[in-house]
């Protein structure tokens, strides 16, 4: 973990001092972070022995993250916590930031701070290829999978409170009389569709993912339009015990410059083939 | 008039791995005859016996219990079957008393009848408190093994084979796990079974109940069967000098 | 034997002065240990009372635990009190059976019997149960039988505890001494009549106190099914009131004091059952 | 006592003869039990073959694994193992200190002594290991106390077999007969050295039986402690893969097959260890 | 010339819970004798010898062993003091032997002298060779206890008392747990211990021990010391009743 023994009064000048950035991210979704399974530790690397280094993980957060930390002027390290302690708040000070493609909330906002967004992406849902079923209305009444406590989920029991997206960003609203079935991952909902299961029909969760999903023969198609779209931010925990507002301005200010200079732009081409850093209807 | 033997050992031989225990032994009881064995620890006393009703397999011979005759190399569900039928032709007593200590003294009893005869409950504890009350155990019927003293357990086991009404009994050291003054009414109750004419194969220290109600005398050691005599012949005159050191062993443990 | 008092030199009196004595000294110790259990859970409590003490000038914080969210959320995770405890007990009967048939394979002379029982329970100890949850919930429907989430976690934790449990029951049955066996076959009993009337009975009772452990530890284990997205267990609840409301620690917390409380509970019918059960009949 | 045939009527050969038919019974058993292990181990994998087989108008189909994906990424979940065990090696050793302390605790007569080791006992067994680790991780900072991933796991995964390990030391304990105690009490050896030289060395003996099966386990229960985000054990490797790639079933069945091999591994040993224990000086 | 006794025991105490099983027992040993305690199982015997080194606690009454003297009332560390300097004075077989099983034969006889008298380990080896020696177990020191007979294993037990150099031996029921023909070997050893001098209270149910080697005969029955006498006179004309009716069962037993 961080601290211990500094001098600094805030996180930024901590994580100055101390020569890299703590990065917890979620290592369950390509292409946004995913293993590097043939990767290995470099040598020179100043990451605590318990984190892993750029070399070991990769993806489009990965990116992100790194050109966040060299903005910062530091080597940027990685932990893997699993997503719901992340999305709780209360780090601990294990870590300093999140940049896992974390979509902002204002459920969220009570524990967290947030950077401005980096990317945008649209939910759409997903429906068993063999279904027939072309629109969202013909869903209703039938059982619809996501992760649990994404905004998936939350989307689909219409608790907008707990989306808590502003309303311009919504577009649909879920279908009637359904059933929500919540897995660890919306991964188990791709593989349980894969493997046969009929518990559910669909699944909610982002468009990149779905493309990833079909991309890998999973027999699932996208309904037509997005039913809302995320910001996705990186996040600084409310009650670390060193001020992360300085922190935060230099990660804001970094994260524009990228959009600014078209270097967030490429990182898309590179992971998703096309361009989702730009704001939609805005 | 010659009878025939209702228990005929021919030829039985007995290893373990490579141990033989048992070696070439021949052996006739007739009816109603009452036989003490004697022998050294390891002299193969309780292997023999129980090789008579097969809880342990001889190696080979013949064994023969009231016109049954298993060879010890015969195979498959016949020999099962055949097992079987010397098994209810013989009731056997334990050093260890080996009641069944989940069930009363009446169930231990009755167990054998009903459960392996079929017998019909009723008639089968009739039976079992008639042998009870034999053994002078009818008092305790509804207690548990757990709460009898060691001769008061080993009273309600021979109950127990006497209730499967068999032709031959089969005593291994029925009485060496006893405090010494239980000996006594356990080694009574032998003798009152014995007086009414069973045929019994007695294993055990106890020279005074040899003297006293053994027909014959059967001296084992390393494995075979060194003198067959009568009590007072073999007390009193051995004829094998490995005899006379038994008894005179046990006669420095009584002193 | 030795008879009361009274005709001892000593006056009964005396005797029973000597005799209260020891059962004072007794329920002295009983009380004591009462009170510093009372003592410990005071601490327990103060731990997470979120205190902030000063003395000199050295502050101690303790962890704090926000109530009002246990008090809004008790009845909620309460709920989840009955599908905890009916798969606990769906799995462990299914356990018992399993358990039941490995041990008795296990004494089988029949080759490929002997080898099954082996086979299923170094292969089930020897892989995780998350494995097997996951593999009758995903990998089934492939061979295409496709069971309900619930059917599926009570298979798994059932072929999961049997495993375990059968080598209790093989010291269960390996406890019943020869003697017990040899004076059943001399009474001319087959080997199954051994077995069922004379072995089982007694190997059972010698495995009791043993299952009720694992009946213990079942209804933590339990919760691994909530993870089959149908089943909303007392950990399931708590997990996710606790990720919608950022207050993990709480939710957990108020899970573990159910689990708690059942085990207690538990445990105490436990140590009657092994009372009544050490007084009977052995 | 009973010597080597030759003095018997029968001659040596016969003897050797009927010797060697006992061996050659209790070999072909072993080859037969060993082939029937093969025949299960090839159903297992036919099971995982992904065959499609048609008779008449019927058809089976097996489950399909995907080799490729297997083989790519066996050598990055291989790279667990060091962590498992390194994690389950150290969190043994500390539970068999703990419950070493709570085993003696219980047979102390000091009351505040005997009501902490029941009271540990009693609130570990009562409360779910993760929450344990959560505790370690996430609260335990709140106090002041903080430590590393790796560290809070191990203290988690230690004082949670502690308490159940406990149970064992007991039953170890209360197996060396009051005759011991007695006799070393006879030769005037102070309560502590009779503990020290007489009755630990000998319950420690039975204890270890017990403890190999916590261990086997504790290889399992190890991959809790990677929810902190800081070890990446065989299981993490699986799963992140797995999600990340679609190929869940995959990737664990890769972690169970190393699971099981070092479960085979471990029993082997624990079963020449008990051997030698048994045919030594008990 | 009187001397004083070695042990004494006065106004001894025992209950069991409500159950008084020593009722106000006084006795005292004078040193080099041989005292052989019998009397009917339950009757107080195991705890009389017990309470003698406060295996069992007695509720109250002095003991008074090679001058040391200790209140059972007595409290705290004192009492502790008291008690431990008893134990080095009195050496203890079991009927059960109750040898270390994870210690060698030799292992198990300086287990004592090095832990607790913190002798030098290269002079406790001597002393237990010796004693080994005299009861002919030196030739199995480097074994362990599981590989020897019960007989063995007694002498053991006997050797690992006597290496403690005790001025009293207490033994109970010492070849109780014995085959008949391994008894013999261990009260050959008895004897000779007793023929060197040490101070003996042996409960026993072996008679012809008692007859043999006892310098005086004391019957216990529920708890209290019914006769005291030496050996001829009390096998020849018991003066109880109770005394009576022990022998005519011991004798019952042995016929
Ligand atoms: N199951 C067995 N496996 C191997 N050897 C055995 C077995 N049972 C007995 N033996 C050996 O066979 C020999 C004869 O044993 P057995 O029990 O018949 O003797 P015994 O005359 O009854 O002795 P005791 O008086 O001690 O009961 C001994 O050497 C014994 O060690
Ligand atoms: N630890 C104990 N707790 C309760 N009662 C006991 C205990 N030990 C012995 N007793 C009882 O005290 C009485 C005397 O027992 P003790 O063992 O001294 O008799 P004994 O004369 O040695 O008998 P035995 O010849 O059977 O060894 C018996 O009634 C017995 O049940
Ligand atoms: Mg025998
Ligand atoms: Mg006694």
């Amino acid at each position: 973990g961080g601290g211990g023994g500094s001098t600094a009064t805030d996180l930024l000048g901590a994580v100055k001092e101390r020569g890299y950035i703590l990065v917890s991210s979620d290592l369950n979704y390509e292409p946004q972070s995913f293993p590097k399974t043939d990767g290995s530790r470099p040598s020179d690397t100043a990451c605590p022995a318990d984190a892993l280094t750029s070399e070991e993980i990769q993806g489009f957060d990965v990116d992100v993250a790194l050109a966040i930390g060299e903005a910062l002027g530091v080597e940027t390290c990685f932990v893997t916590p699993d997503w719901d302690l992340i999305t709780a708040g209360s780090w601990a000070d294990k870590w300093d930031i999140s940049v896992g493609s974390m979509t902002v909330t204002t459920a969220r906002q009570q524990a967290l701070d947030f950077s401005v967004p980096y990317y945008y992406t649209p939910a759409v849902v997903a429906v068993a290829a063999d279904s027939g079923i072309t629109s969202l209305s013909e869903l209703s009444g039938q059982a619809i999978c996501a992760g649990t406590a994404t905004t998936y989920e939350f989307w689909l029991n219409n608790d907008m409170e707990g989306l808590g997206l502003p309303e311009a960003s919504v577009y649909s609203s879920a279908p009637e009389g359904i059933t929500v079935v919540p897995l660890s991952t919306d991964q188990e909902c791709a593989q349980a569709i894969e493997a046969g299961r009929t518990d559910f029909i669909a699944y909610v969760t982002s468009e990149t993912v779905v493309d990833a999903n079909i991309a890998a023969g999973i027999p699932v198609v996208k309904l037509d339009g997005a039913v809302y779209s995320e910001d996705l931010a990186a996040a600084f925990d409310k009650s670390s015990s060193l001020p992360t507002d300085t922190l935060r301005a230099a990660v804001d200010e970094a994260i524009t410059a990228m959009h600014n200079d078209g270097t967030l732009s490429e990182l898309s081409n590179k992971w998703f083939g096309m361009d989702i850093t730009q704001a939609p209807n805005q | 008039m010659p009878v025939s033997p209702i228990v005929k050992i021919s030829n039985l031989d007995k290893f373990f791995g490579r141990l033989h225990v048992l070696k070439n032994i021949s052996l006739e009881v007739p009816e109603r005859q009452v036989i003490c064995l004697i022998g050294r620890s390891g002299s193969g006393k309780s292997t023999l016996l129980r090789c008579i009703n097969f809880l342990e397999e001889p190696s080979r011979g013949k064994i023969e219990v009231d016109g049954i005759q298993v060879d010890a190399e015969g195979k498959g569900k016949e020999q099962r079957k055949l097992i079987h039928d010397v098994r209810l032709k013989t009731g056997m007593v334990f050093q260890e008393f080996n009641l069944f200590p989940h069930m009363s003294v009446l169930e231990n009893v009755i167990e054998g009848p009903v459960t392996v005869k079929g017998m019909d409950r009723k008639h089968a504890i009739e039976l079992a408190e008639q042998n009870l009350d034999s053994v002078g155990m009818l008092f305790k019927k509804d207690e548990y093994p757990l709460r009898l003293s060691g001769g008061q357990k080993q009273r309600v086991a021979i109950a127990r084979a006497l209730t499967m009404e068999p032709r031959v009994m089969l005593f291994d050291e029925p009485t060496s796990a006893l405090d010494p003054e239980l000996i006594g009414e356990v080694l009574n109750v032998m003798k009152k079974v014995a007086t009414e004419g069973m045929t019994m194969i007695v294993v055990t220290h106890e020279m005074g109940f040899a003297r006293d109600v053994a027909d014959r005398v059967i001296v084992m050691s390393d494995g075979e069967l060194i003198e067959d005599a009568n009590p007072d012949e073999l007390f009193s005159n051995p004829k094998d000098p490995r005899t006379q050191a038994l008894i005179d062993r046990y006669r420095s443990g009584e002193q | 034997m030795a008879s009361i008092t009274n005709e001892g030199q000593m006056p009964a009196s005396q005797a029973e002065l000597l005799y209260q004595a020891q059962l004072r000294k007794e329920r002295v110790f009983r009380m004591h240990v009462g009170i510093s259990w009372g003592v410990l859970f005071l601490i327990l409590i103060f731990l997470f009372s979120g205190q902030h003490i000063e003395f000199g000038g050295f502050t101690f914080k303790t962890i704090n635990v926000d109530s009002e969210f246990i008090f809004k959320n008790i009845t909620f995770i309460a709920g989840g009190l009955g599908q905890t405890l009916l798969i606990s007990v769906l799995s462990i009967l299914f356990a018992i059976v399993m358990a039941l048939f490995a041990a008795l394979g296990r004494l089988s002379k029949f080759p490929p019997i002997y080898a099954l029982s082996t086979f299923y329970v170094s292969l089930i100890r020897g892989t995780p149960l998350y494995l097997q949850i996951f593999f009758f919930f995903l990998a089934l429907p492939q061979l295409g039988i496709v069971l309900s989430g619930i059917v599926s976690g009570v298979l798994a934790l059932g072929l999961n505890y049997g495993a375990y449990m059968s080598e209790t029951f093989r010291a269960g049955l390996s406890s019943v001494g020869k003697g017990q066996r040899e004076a059943a076959m001399a009474l001319g009993m087959t080997p199954g009549q051994t077995m069922m009337r004379i072995v089982l009975p007694q190997a059972l009772r010698f495995a009791i106190p043993p299952m009720g452990n694992d009946f213990i530890s079942m209804t933590k284990d339990s919760a691994l099914v909530s993870a089959t997205g149908f089943v909303h267990e007392l950990m399931w609840r708590a997990t996710k009131v606790g990720r919608a409301q950022f207050n993990s620690l709480e939710a957990l917390i108020m899970a573990a004091m159910f689990y708690w409380v059942m085990t207690l509970i538990l445990t105490y019918f436990q140590s009657k059952l092994e009372a009544r059960l050490s007084k009977g009949d052995r």
